[in-house]
């Protein structure tokens, strides 16, 4: 999509102001820089791993840009963006990042495995696709108890493939749940190609269970925005379970243990034609709404911010080793008090 | 007091839970109009409707999965397998998800629901509708395992699952359902998670056992006169270590029996804690009768499930020792 | 579909002889007489249990009229019609049914749950769609070993909700495979209705997979068989996996151990206006291929052969229960040969 | 022979099999191009084509599904799950088809494959990376369970596994990966399948282990001197009953080492065998040493998987009882 289309796309819209748009810019910046030092921060062995979200900003902020505060979020391992526009402050992504005392989890999981209650966002755990179910029920919950907002859950092209999102769509789609499937399509699963995932396009497997789909230009705001505003009012009106594929870029590694030289050689860039960062600032600038010197501080601001935050979460004490044998119960069972005791003494 | 049987006992509880408590949600395949083909759910659609007794599409992970997110957003749904041969599909989601959530979150979310299903043979269905897994949840913290061996504690342990703020997996013998009638109260009772009911005070032996068997070892020791200690487990994760270390050293002669395979069936982890515990108390070794080593076949089940010779051959085995 | 129409699709199908409509009839009839009379020996006591196939037959009977010998055939637990159409033996039915010493798989197997090896059928197991992902790895050998034949299954409507018929079609499509999936839609997974199941139409879930479908009238031979020869050319020409939902109506209870007056009330009909064997039985009798002396004698020696084999095969002995450890690995453990010895013992 | 450690006494083996039998077929999420995401299966999609070497979609209930069908028609799958946590999504295939299939056509069809899949913690990967789960599979009959813990065994159990009728669950433990190098044969060898291994004779006590455990053990008893039997199982279905039985009488004093959860971890199976045969011969309670009966987790592993420290409390504790 040329700039001139995007401008277009842009008065569609309609309702995206200036702010908002310079909002979601440095909220992009932030991810970014966020990434970078946390793929640093693994470098040098402060942080134990992650999954770098560059390339796939846009998409979640226009997703948390159009989700409500009632509304229920399911994300995925690879989506700091869409925590950091929903309002997440720094300082607790780094304390789950590091496992630190003042993780809400306890650091019991690895990094980028969030669970932000407070945002109104669910849990995340590993296995791919196993958090689809679960917004079914969480959907159907809300309906039940008459809360008001919708379900809304991320996820890669790979996570198709998952009997969980058989499952998903399947009682989404029976119980006309209020879901709005987002499935970021970064083109990889680890090393495979999307090409190879499947032989459909993802936004139209919904047929199978009778969900309408739209396709999204997950790199470009406009094009997330006006694209997953006709989703959220299908789900937001009740009409059912919605499915949009993002198409989307992932510019790094799969993770900080990958090493895409393996499988990506014969397509190598730096994805800056693809890059939704670059995308959004050159509008920005070419439409006037920001000059480079406000891109030269948004950037520098970041680095500031995300630097001292970080430095200062490291002081953060770790956990009590003793607190391992917590919460796997409400209250532990002999088995877990009498281990506690044992891990005490041969301490 | 009325004197039902197992199903009507857990249909009666359930009914009371719903109608007590809103957030109660029945949901699994034919447990609507059907009332569950062993009728465990029958009536209930009829009395609370189609948003609470939910008639499910043929997908276990779904039907688990999904209740799970019910269960994290304020619902208490009790969920039913067909059959326990069939929660397999949805191992993942019990595993890896619903015994995790508590634990990963640090405590700030849980799953608090039930899985109820009937196992265990008996009934002539063969390799896919006789199986007895306990011991693949056994094996995996955060979750509750429990089975009743009789209409009341069927009743009274399905409250407690229903208070626990844990996920319980409720195991129940589906060769017991109409088996026998017991005095159930017709008010709400609990029967504690995690305590084992003493059947028979026995000095002699030691007899462990849960769920389907416990007829058959009532039986066996009462036509045999046997003097034995009768531990119904009632709850197999987390077992009653007090009552299974107190009858152990109290006879010195240990038989466990179940129906489920031997090898790491439950039975190896109640010997492996008295063989920790309790070694110098023993005067035999500690005997398993179990379901063989097997798939469970079709024909000659009879032979499959422990019957009261082989339990007698075992008990006698550890009391001329 | 009226006669009338019926007669022009059997021009359509134009390779239908007279012969080959015969065979089919007398393969219902004698399905349909097996059924009942397995019913009744449930009744008695002397088989244990059953799945009847009454109103199936006619989409079985087409699937193993165009299957060639050497395609490879998965059924699922209710496919009567479609091993005595391909010449499965009623002695051997029976051997299996009853769990005598003769049946190839010694008796493990509840009823109905067949392995005729020798006709190229697989293994039938009761979870509902478990078999689903085995066809696709023994369409990849097939083609691997460069063995002709395509691979078939069938399976119900329930089935398609199941995570091994989504892990079954994405193998199917992702690698190109030969097979053919036909649903016998028979409108209900015991009491659950095939509305409730799923809210798209079956034949068109495989669009979720880039793989073609088509709905056919399961109830009706000519129906059956163009619909179906459609999907055979297809998929022997190596275009890849297809989807065929054969539209047909279970008349009887899921099975012998099923009360469906619970919840068929509203519906419940002796379903002969969908009766696929009336059906057949009007359209030769107008078409005066046979006339009512036939069909009385074609029933008449169906009932007698069924009778006649039962009986002989009730009188072949059990297994020995000592059998019950073979098999569980090539050459039993010393954990099964222990227990072989304590069930000797305690005998 | 060479000093190669366990990815590439792994890689080497697959890819001598891939050699001589064209049957073999590896498949699973990222095994070809990328070579695996632990290199095990490095440079084999170079050298064997996209045929031989499958990419598979993320669907672990569709690897394992599709390669039983490869299995039952003629192929020999090994088929890769990326790490042991995430093979419950085909626990359903597995336990219910796999572990059956020979079993239920009385004979006529049979699965043999193997399912390759790394397991255990000590690489900081929390509670989805780091999973011991052998007892979900050393409770199924039907299957195979064996794990090596050096380069050699790696090697010599893959080519048993090959030549296995029967389906294997082929457990390899992530930390030993590129831990220690070992001489290891240039030409195909068998470790057979059942056997254990002693691998230190000793009279005071018996130390009963596997896999990722082995090293620990050694090293602990090494550096204190301890006369210790040392079993490293290598088969955990079916357990080699002889060489337990006969270190268990030969010193009376039993320690189990796993990494698994306890409770009904293999270490129950173990000590209800010993408790079951060779009671008589017990100077002390047989005591396990495990990993806790909690999710992995992701801060503090180290304090999860048993170290020398905890072994040797155990091994002090049977010793001056
Ligand atoms: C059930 C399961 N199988 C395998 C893995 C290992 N794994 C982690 S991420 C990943 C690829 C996921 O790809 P996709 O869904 O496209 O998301 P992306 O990482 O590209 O954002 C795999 C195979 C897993 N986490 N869970
Ligand atoms: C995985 C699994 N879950 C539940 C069952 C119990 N069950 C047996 S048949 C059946 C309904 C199947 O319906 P469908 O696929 O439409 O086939 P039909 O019986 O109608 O021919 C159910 C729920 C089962 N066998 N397997
Ligand atoms: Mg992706
Ligand atoms: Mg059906």
């Amino acid at each position: 999509m040329g700039d001139e289309e995007t401008l277009r796309e842009m008065a569609i819209v309609g309702n995206l102001s200036n702010e908002q748009a310079i909002t979601a810019y440095k909220t992009a910046v932030l991810a970014r820089t966020l990434d970078t030092k946390i793929i640093n921060a693994q470098r040098q062995g402060i942080i134990g791993f992650h999954v770098p979200a560059q390339g796939q900003e846009m998409i979640q902020i226009a997703t948390a840009m159009l989700a409500d505060k009632e509304d229920l979020i399911f994300t995925y391992y690879r989506d700091l963006a869409l925590y950091l526009q929903r309002g997440v402050p720094l300082s607790l992504i780094f304390d789950q990042m590091l496992g630190n005392s003042n993780d809400f989890q306890k650091g019991r999981q690895m990094p980028d495995h969030f669970s932000f209650k407070e945002f109104n966002f669910s849990t995340v755990q590993s296995p791919v696709g196993a958090h689809l179910p679960l917004t079914v029920g969480a959907a159907y919950s809300m309906r039940y108890t008459k809360k008001n907002g919708i379900v809304i859950t991320t996820f890669g092209d790979g996570a198709t493939s998952t009997s969980d999102f058989h499952a998903a769509l399947t009682m989404a789609s029976v119980y006309n749940l209020n879901v709005l499937f987002i499935c970021e399509n970064n083109g990889w699963a680890i090393s495979l190609p999307a090409s190879k995932q499947t032989k459909a396009e993802i936004y139209k497997k919904g047929a199978a269970y009778g969900i309408p789909g739209k396709r999204v230009d997950g790199n470009d705001l406009i094009g997330s925005l006006s694209g997953l505003q006709e989703a959220f009012d299908y789900v937001r009106s009740g009409k059912g379970p919605y499915l949009v594929e993002a198409v989307t870029y992932r510019i790094g590694p799969h993770s900080t243990s990958d090493d895409p030289k393996k499988y990506r050689v014969d397509e190598i860039t730096d994805g800056s034609e693809k890059d939704p960062i670059k995308r959004l600032e050159n509008l920005l600038l070419k439409m006037g709404v920001v000059d480079s010197n406000f891109v030269m501080t948004t950037k520098a601001q970041a680095k500031e911010s995300v630097d001292k935050e970080m430095e200062e979460r490291m002081n953060i004490p770790p956990t009590d080793p003793l607190s391992i044998f917590d919460d796997v119960y409400e209250k532990p069972t002999w088995i877990q008090e009498e281990e506690r005791r044992d891990l005490n003494v041969s301490d | 007091m009325s004197q039902i049987n197992m199903v009507q006992s857990l249909n009666r509880s359930l009914d009371r839970l719903m109608a007590a408590d809103e957030r109660v949600i029945i949901m699994g395949e034919d447990v609507g109009r059907d009332g569950g083909v062993f009728r465990v759910t029958d009536n209930l659609l009829n009395k609370y409707g189609t948003e609470r007794v939910i008639d499910t599409p043929l997908n276990e992970l779904a039907i688990i999965g999904m209740a799970s997110g019910m269960a994290m957003y304020g619902l208490k749904p009790i969920a039913e397998i067909q059959f326990q041969d069939y929660i397999f599909p949805a191992f993942d989601q019990i595993v890896n998800n619903i015994a995790k959530v508590r634990y990963r979150t640090g405590g700030r979310f849980e799953v608090p629901l039930i899985i109820r299903t009937p196992y265990g043979g008996g009934v002539r269905g063969g390799l896919y509708h006789s199986q007895s897994g306990e011991a693949y949840f056994a094996h995996t913290a955060g979750l509750i395992v429990v089975t009743p061996s009789n209409p009341y504690d069927a009743s009274g342990l399905l409250v407690s699952a229903y208070k626990s703020k844990d996920p319980v997996i409720f195991l129940e013998p589906k060769r017991l359902y109409r088996a026998a009638k017991s005095e159930v109260p017709d008010e709400q009772f609990e029967v504690e998670i995690g305590k084992a009911a003493k059947l028979k005070e026995g000095d002699d032996v030691s007899i462990i056992t849960y769920g389907s068997m416990v007829p058959v070892v009532m039986s066996a020791v009462e036509k045999n006169q046997v003097n034995a200690d009768v531990i119904d487990l009632r709850t197999i994760l987390p077992m009653d270590i007090t009552a299974v270390l107190q009858t152990a050293k109290k006879t010195g002669r240990v038989v466990i029996v179940h129906e489920a395979p031997r090898t790491l069936g439950v039975g190896a982890e109640i010997s492996a804690l008295i063989a920790e515990r309790a070694i110098d108390s023993l005067f035999a070794p500690i005997v398993r009768v179990t379901g063989y080593d097997i798939p469970f076949p079709y024909s000659h089940e009879e032979f499959y499930i422990p019957d009261e010779k082989r339990i007698m051959n075992a008990i006698n085995k550890v009391l001329t020792y």
